[in-house]
């Protein structure tokens, strides 16, 4: 060779030795948005896993004084000057002389300090051990509503924080269910091909004329009553995936098909690698990043069908406390407009619908650092 | 002469074309149809012809890339014929370590989620080399061959150029010592500059290796200069097969002397009026009755509307297929 | 392009048949049969039902044949045209060699989607005009959502990266995030608190009841925005997404060069080239649009007390009333079909492109 | 010399993410009436950017940041870099005195309107014509360039069309107004060699019959060679030599254009020879690099004259010729 053809560069092998992962994770911090949203999601799972320690209540604890209490404000300011930690004013509830319902007004005379580490509703944390100290509380005799209460007294800022516990794991698990067919089936209609290929292609398009949600009510709707509360969470998840999987099976056979006719999977051919060979080394790290977008972005999905069909009273029923469960209680306007506080696990919703949505988008952008 | 490396005979590849309510197959791209030629050992032949010719196709169904429609491939390994088109999975993984392929795209042609050492020891892990102190040997040994920086092994594709990927790429190729390399358009994608330096390359491979070429390119000046043999292709057929100096001295069929008229000489001096070839490449899925070139051609006589050509030798190691080959003067590249 | 459209037809004869399938196989998947939840409905309001009604009942609905038997017969009598069952209560083509009778083949007939036990009525009286409800809000809201959609995409492609396209993008997405039914909610509680009126249904009081006329329509478009607002605000937010991404991949595109080197004002260059290129695929996005809007409605409409097939859908479900509730989850399915078609047939007319791909 | 168009130290940047890049980094090129300038050099060198800086086509993130570009016109010079780049006066221009075509035939063409019609709008846009007369025009231009059955084929869609007929089309679009100056980038690129002599004669026909002027951009040597006036060779966002296409053919000042010159294969080189490669590939575009572009290819490169300072400016090097060479500033040479 009469010359050398590499070229130095000053910014060293660093580049140039990142792989896939470490090119797409690079791209991904550059999407600001996106990471604050995937803190959010972390936040909102780790939440969800420690909801027994944060929540100041025990999930069914009742206050039958305090049914519909409004969510109770903090103060930093009293009549005794600044606290240094935040506290809350006692709540008296009394009936309104002409609605007679109750109305709750602020004691100003009775001030609850928040307590961190506080003792409370004994719970076994992480199944680990027996405890009953929560994150926050206040001291006995006072009540701590940050999010006000329910029906039944309950306070609403326990409920949502356990409720995330369902509401974000039904979207995993349907998830999951839906990768599996999505992938296998996908995989099988793209490498095969031909009648097979039709054949499911055919299922796919029958399954996505479908509307999704009277398909899924219908579904929910089969389950027996006489199921357990486990056993109807799983029934959820099943009917969750069954339309989920279709989109995932587009990606994985489209992708498939486009990267079988790269030039490199040609070389991989004529190199006699085996076909398991090229399918694992050459064509799935091809899609994987699109698989995590995919997934990513059918989370939201699962999540809001869960809320719709709870919401409706044809998903999770109680005792089951998801978002969708608690939803329930807003089902009409004279509900939501003298309890608007009902309304807050949707804000958690939103929130968790958004942050995944924005996660994926920032995936998506970063899912092909090749991009010539 | 040279011994026979590899023999194609009546090669055909159809791809079929789908209409109507059920998908009938309504005709078919004849994309290669009866394509006969054989590879001598240590030789470059240069496939030639315009896009929808079949000449990459002749390149990849040889390799059994695409399965053939018909005809016959035989590989002569140590004085036995190996039929290639009939060969098993077992067989023709044993072939595959003799027969390889460098691809026109630099970028398309390696996964951009291996390194460089994965890319060019795969073949070598793939052929039974597990032991991967020996196979980093190899790759040091090839990427030095190709003219890269060894220590540039656990780099990704995309910190390289077109040219050195291209580089890469024919390491990947020669991993397994093999006896033949197809080079489909291997530095069209290229920079001018880079462009030589790959040619260099190959030829240097082909002195120290005795590689054996099948040379697909549409370049002319390239392919005079590195090839001994030249096959031109027209819709799906050769229609002229000789040794480079015969066929750019002498070219036998009209298409060969148009081709030639067409290139741009990069010469100021040299700008003669091309002759012109009026109309386009015929369409494979419907080619022309009788000789496919004929709606072109400034010699066509009714007989060449109505009956099909055959390659025949005219002089030694000169085939055409033309009903007027013997008449015609045609003129090649001056010089 | 007649071949094209013939061949969709074609395909779209299994697709509808898998359909009327599956909603079957929903009919039949709740445990115990009808005729026990019927029977315990009529319980329940304290009439008491005699033996040989039960076994008639048995009968029409043919309870005791296997599940195939049993779809065959229900696919015969919804479809339009087909084998009538005669007086002696039994079909034709099953008992041929008893004796063919007459059969009315091929006629046509009114579809019998069977009875709703909850209503004691024929699903198809009950449905009717609700159907067409669904059909009048689902195709307002698609023409709402394009209306809003193309002109926000256009400008979030052209404008990318501004401020505008910032506000759109959240916008959009924090649209997407928002579960219809809290859409529905929110606008409830306003009009309920700011306006102190209801916000539901879709006529006023005096309309409800009334003959259909001018000023009832006039009144239905009165009402029609909430409701078409509330579904179509997420498909919206997609669509805005479809539009901007189409539009940005066209706007680098040679030809769009080429127009803009001819001297073109930007305002027509935009329109007439990557505007006029990048609508077309949005045009296909019907088919994943559609079912959307129909979801969401059946949600909507339900928290608005609409009068289309949601609440019917969903109190037939909750009652397991199945033949109202799967014919009706069949109906929806049909629907989103056809309205795929069509607009299969609108992008073959409108793309040269795919009905050359057609010809060849 | 007459020119029709001038271009003073342009400058057009673009700004990424990742850094600036000054794809064009100080040209200055007049183009004579009447003649064809061919500018040739590898990809990336800026070349196309030159060109649509001119129609002042040039999209964010790429700016023109310096420098002046002037059409010189009967009714007096007009500076275009001074006009609001989408307003009345450069869209004026655009298509009616200078037009363009683009590389790839395949999409130069909306898709999804008639090919007739997008030459009519073109004749509309700059000619006071009604519907039917531009019509009229539109089908006697595409006769002109030579599109068989022009009526028929007015209403035909692009995908209907092979390439070179499409090419065609979009000639017949750029030429319907008659433009003073012609800017083709690579407009035979993507299209066989039978076709390239076609297209590329008509060019030169219709440059006769009109009386105008091309810019032909170009990496092809042949090319240059078979149409050139005057050449202007570039090399990483500057013109590096410039002359009489007999001059750079003969007698290259530049290390660079003789470079690429040696590096061809063709008739003047010995078959199977090495050819003299240019070694290395064209810097990164984001990088810096003080003194000549070249200095790190270059066989001649002399350390600390050649590496350090500011870029070499063109000078003469004789009458006409002008090259951008540090070291052979002194002593021109005969090829």
């Amino acid at each position: 060779m009469s010359e050398s053809t590499t070229t130095e560069h000053a910014d060293g092998d660093d580049l140039y030795t990142a792989s896939q992962w470490q090119l797409m994770a690079r791209k991904f911090a550059k999407h600001r948005l996106a990471v604050w949203s995937g803190l959010t999601v972390i936040a909102l799972y780790m939440s969800a896993l420690f909801c027994d320690f944060l929540s100041p209540y025990g999930l069914e604890d009742q206050h039958i004084d305090y049914i519909y209490a409004p969510p109770q404000r903090l103060h930093w300011i009293g009549p005794d000057g600044v606290h240094l930690v935040p506290f809350v004013y006692g709540i008296k509830g009394m009936r309104h002389p002409e609605t007679l319902r109750k109305v709750y007004a602020e004691d100003r005379t009775q001030v609850y300090p928040l307590r961190f580490f506080a003792r409370g509703t004994p719970y076994r944390f992480l199944g680990l051990f027996e405890t009953d100290r929560h994150f926050i509380g206040v001291d006995r005799g006072g009540t701590l509503f940050l999010l006000g209460t329910d029906s039944l007294g309950r306070d609403l800022l326990t409920r949502i924080l356990y409720g995330a516990r369902i509401s974000l794991t039904v979207g995993l698990i349907g998830v999951a269910l839906s990768f599996v067919f999505g992938l296998s089936i996908g995989a099988v209609s793209g490498y095969y091909g031909g009648w097979i290929d039709n054949l499911i292609q055919r299922l796919i398009e029958i399954l996505r004329s479908f509307p999704s949600i009277p398909l899924w009510m219908a579904l929910s709707a089969a389950l027996p009553s006489t199921w357990s509360p486990l056993q109807i969470y799983f029934g959820i998840t099943v009917v969750l995936s069954f339309l989920g999987w279709t989109g995932l099976a587009r990606v994985v056979r489209g992708k498939i098909l486009a990267l079988r006719e790269e030039d490199y999977a040609t070389a991989a051919v004529l190199m006699g690698a085996s076909k398991r060979r090229i399918m694992g080394r050459h064509l799935l790290p091809g899609f994987t990043s699109h698989i995590v977008v995919s997934l990513t972005l059918a989370l939201p999905g699962m999540i809001l069908g869960e809320t719709s069909l709870s919401f409706l009273g044809l998903g999770l029923r109680s005792p089951i406390t998801s978002w969708g469960v608690l939803l329930q209680e807003a089902q009409n306007v004279q509900a939501v407009a003298m309890q608007p506080w009902l309304l807050t696990p949707a804000v958690f919703v939103v929130v968790a619908v958004l942050a995944f949505n924005f996660v994926g988008d920032g995936l998506r952008d970063a899912a092909d650092p090749y991009g010539r | 002469m040279a011994e026979t490396l590899l023999e194609v005979v009546d090669l055909k590849k159809y791809f079929p074309i789908t209409s109507g309510l059920f998908d009938k197959v309504v005709g078919y791209v004849k994309a290669v149809d009866g394509v006969s030629f054989a590879l001598r050992s240590g030789e470059c032949l240069a496939l030639v012809g315009e896009s929808g010719s079949g000449k990459t196709t002749v390149g990849r169904t040889l390799l059994r890339a695409y399965q053939p429609t018909d005809g016959r491939v035989s590989f002569h390994l140590d004085g036995e014929a190996i039929d290639v088109m009939d060969a098993d999975e077992e067989e023709l993984k044993g072939l595959r370590r003799h027969m390889q392929m460098i691809f026109q795209d630099p970028y398309a042609s390696l996964n951009p989620r291996m390194t460089v050492f994965e890319i060019v020891g795969e073949p070598l892990l793939v052929h039974g080399i597990k032991d991967g102190a020996q196979r980093e040997e190899r790759v040091r040994q090839l990427m030095d061959q190709v003219g890269l920086n060894p220590q540039h092994m656990r780099r990704y594709p995309h910190a390289f150029s077109g040219g050195q990927r291209q580089r890469i790429g024919i390491a990947r190729a020669l991993a397994l010592h093999p006896r033949m390399i197809v080079a489909d358009e291997p530095v069209s994608a290229l920079d001018v500059s880079v462009q030589a330096q790959i040619l260099n390359l190959l030829q240097n491979l082909q002195d120290d290796l005795g590689l054996t070429y099948l040379f697909i390119a549409h370049d002319l000046s390239v392919v005079r200069h590195i090839a001994d043999r030249v096959a031109v292709m027209y819709v799906g057929k050769i229609v002229e097969e000789a040794p480079v100096d015969a066929l750019f001295s002498r070219p036998r069929h009209p298409y060969s002397e148009a081709l030639m008229a067409a290139a741009p000489v990069a010469d100021p001096a040299q700008r003669q009026p091309p002759l012109l070839l009026q109309g386009e490449v015929a369409d494979p899925s419907n080619p022309p009755a009788g000789c496919p070139f004929h709606p072109r051609c400034r010699h066509a006589t009714s007989q060449c509307k109505t009956e099909v050509p055959t390659l025949q030798s005219i002089e030694t190691d000169h085939a055409v297929s033309c009903h007027r080959a013997e008449e015609l003067h045609l003129s090649g590249m001056s010089s | 392009m007649i071949h094209l459209i013939l061949k969709r037809l074609l395909w779209m004869m299994p697709t509808l048949l898998a359909i009327s399938f599956i909603s079957f196989a929903l009919i039949q998947l709740p445990p115990g049969d009808y005729l026990t939840s019927y029977i315990t409905a009529l319980e329940e309001t304290g009439e008491s039902v005699a033996e040989e009604q039960v076994e008639a009942l048995r009968q029409r609905y043919n309870l005791d044949e296997p599940f195939f038997i049993q779809y065959g017969k229900w696919l015969n009598n919804l479809l339009p045209f087909g084998f009538t069952r005669q007086d002696s209560g039994s079909y034709l083509w099953m008992y041929s060699e008893g004796g063919v009778r007459s059969f009315n083949w091929p006629g046509f007939k009114w579809p019998d989607f069977g009875m709703s036990f909850e209503w004691n009525r024929q699903v198809v009286e009950l449905i009717g005009e609700r159907i067409f409800l669904t059909v009048v809000i689902s195709i307002v809201t698609l023409l709402f959502t394009w209306a809003l959609a193309i002109p926000i995409g256009i400008y979030s492609a052209v404008r990318q990266y501004s401020i505008g396209d910032y506000a759109f993008s959240v916008l959009g997405f924090i649209g997407l995030a928002t579960p219809n039914f809290l859409l529905a909610l929110i606008f409830m509680y306003i009009g309920y608190s700011v306006f102190g009126v209801s916000a539901g249904g879709l006529f006023s009081p005096e309309y409800v009841e009334a003959e259909w006329s001018v000023a009832k329509f006039a009144d239905l478009i009165a009402h029609l925005w909430i409701p078409v607002i509330v579904i179509g605000t997420s498909g919206t937010a997609g669509l805005i997404r479809v539009m901007r991404g189409n539009l940005l991949d066209e706007l680098p595109k040679q030809y769009v060069m080429t127009a803009r080197a001819k001297g073109l004002s930007p305002w027509t260059l935009l329109v007439r080239y990557p505007v006029r290129v990048a609508l077309n695929p949005l045009i296909s996005t019907i088919g994943w649009v559609l079912p959307g809007i129909v979801s969401g409605s059946v949600i909507v409409a339900v928290v608005l007390g609409l009068p289309t097939t949601g609440p019917l859908l969903l109190r037939a479900l909750q009652n397991q009333d199945m033949y109202l509730a799967g014919s009706m989850v069949m109906l929806l399915s049909f629907l989103t079909v056809i309205g795929t078609l069509l607009s299969d047939i609108l992008l073959l007319w409108l793309d040269p492109r795919i009905r050359y791909e057609g010809k060849a | 010399m007459d020119s029709i168009l001038t271009i003073e130290n342009l400058h057009t940047q673009f700004f990424l993410d990742e850094g600036t890049v000054r794809a064009v980094d100080g040209v200055n090129l007049q183009i004579p009436r009447g003649k064809t300038l061919c500018v040739v050099g590898e990809s990336g060198c800026g070349k196309s950017i030159t060109a649509f800086s001119i129609l002042q086509m040039i999209s964010r993130p790429g700016r023109i940041t310096d420098g002046s570009i002037v059409l010189h016109r009967e009714e007096g010079d007009i500076e275009l870099t001074q006009l609001p780049p989408d307003g009345k006066q450069m869209r004026r221009i655009r298509g009616a005195e200078v037009a363009m075509i683009f590389q790839e035939p395949m999409t130069s063409l909306s898709p999804v309107h008639t090919v007739g019609s997008q030459i009519a709008e073109a004749v509309r846009l700059h000619m006071r014509v009604d519907k039917r007369e531009a019509r009229a025009r539109a089908v006697h231009i595409m006769e002109r360039v030579g599109m068989p059955d022009p009526e028929g084929r007015y209403a035909q869609y692009p995908h209907e069309m092979s390439g070179g007929l499409r090419q065609r089309a979009v000639i017949a679009m750029a030429l319907s107004c008659r433009p003073q100056l012609l800017i083709a980038d690579e407009p035979t690129t993507a299209l066989d060699v039978t076709i390239q002599a076609q297209i590329l004669a008509l060019m030169r026909e219709l440059q006769a019959e009109l009386d105008m002027a091309i810019l032909l951009i170009t990496h092809d040597l042949g090319v240059v060679a078979q149409m050139a006036d005057e050449v202007a060779v570039m090399y990483w966002g500057r013109v590096v030599e410039y002359g009489s296409v007999e001059r750079i053919f003969s007698a290259p000042q530049h290390p660079y254009t003789e470079a690429l010159l040696r590096s061809l294969p063709g008739l003047h080189i010995e078959r199977k020879s090495q050819l003299q490669a240019i070694r290395g590939s064209v810097p990164d575009p984001f990088q810096r690099l003080d003194g000549c572009a070249f200095h790190t290819r270059c066989d001649e490169c002399e350390p600390g004259l050649c590496d350090t300072g500011q870029r070499p400016l063109l000078h003469a090097i004789e009458t006409g010729h002008l090259s951008a060479c540090l070291r052979r500033k002194e002593r021109p040479s005969d090829g």
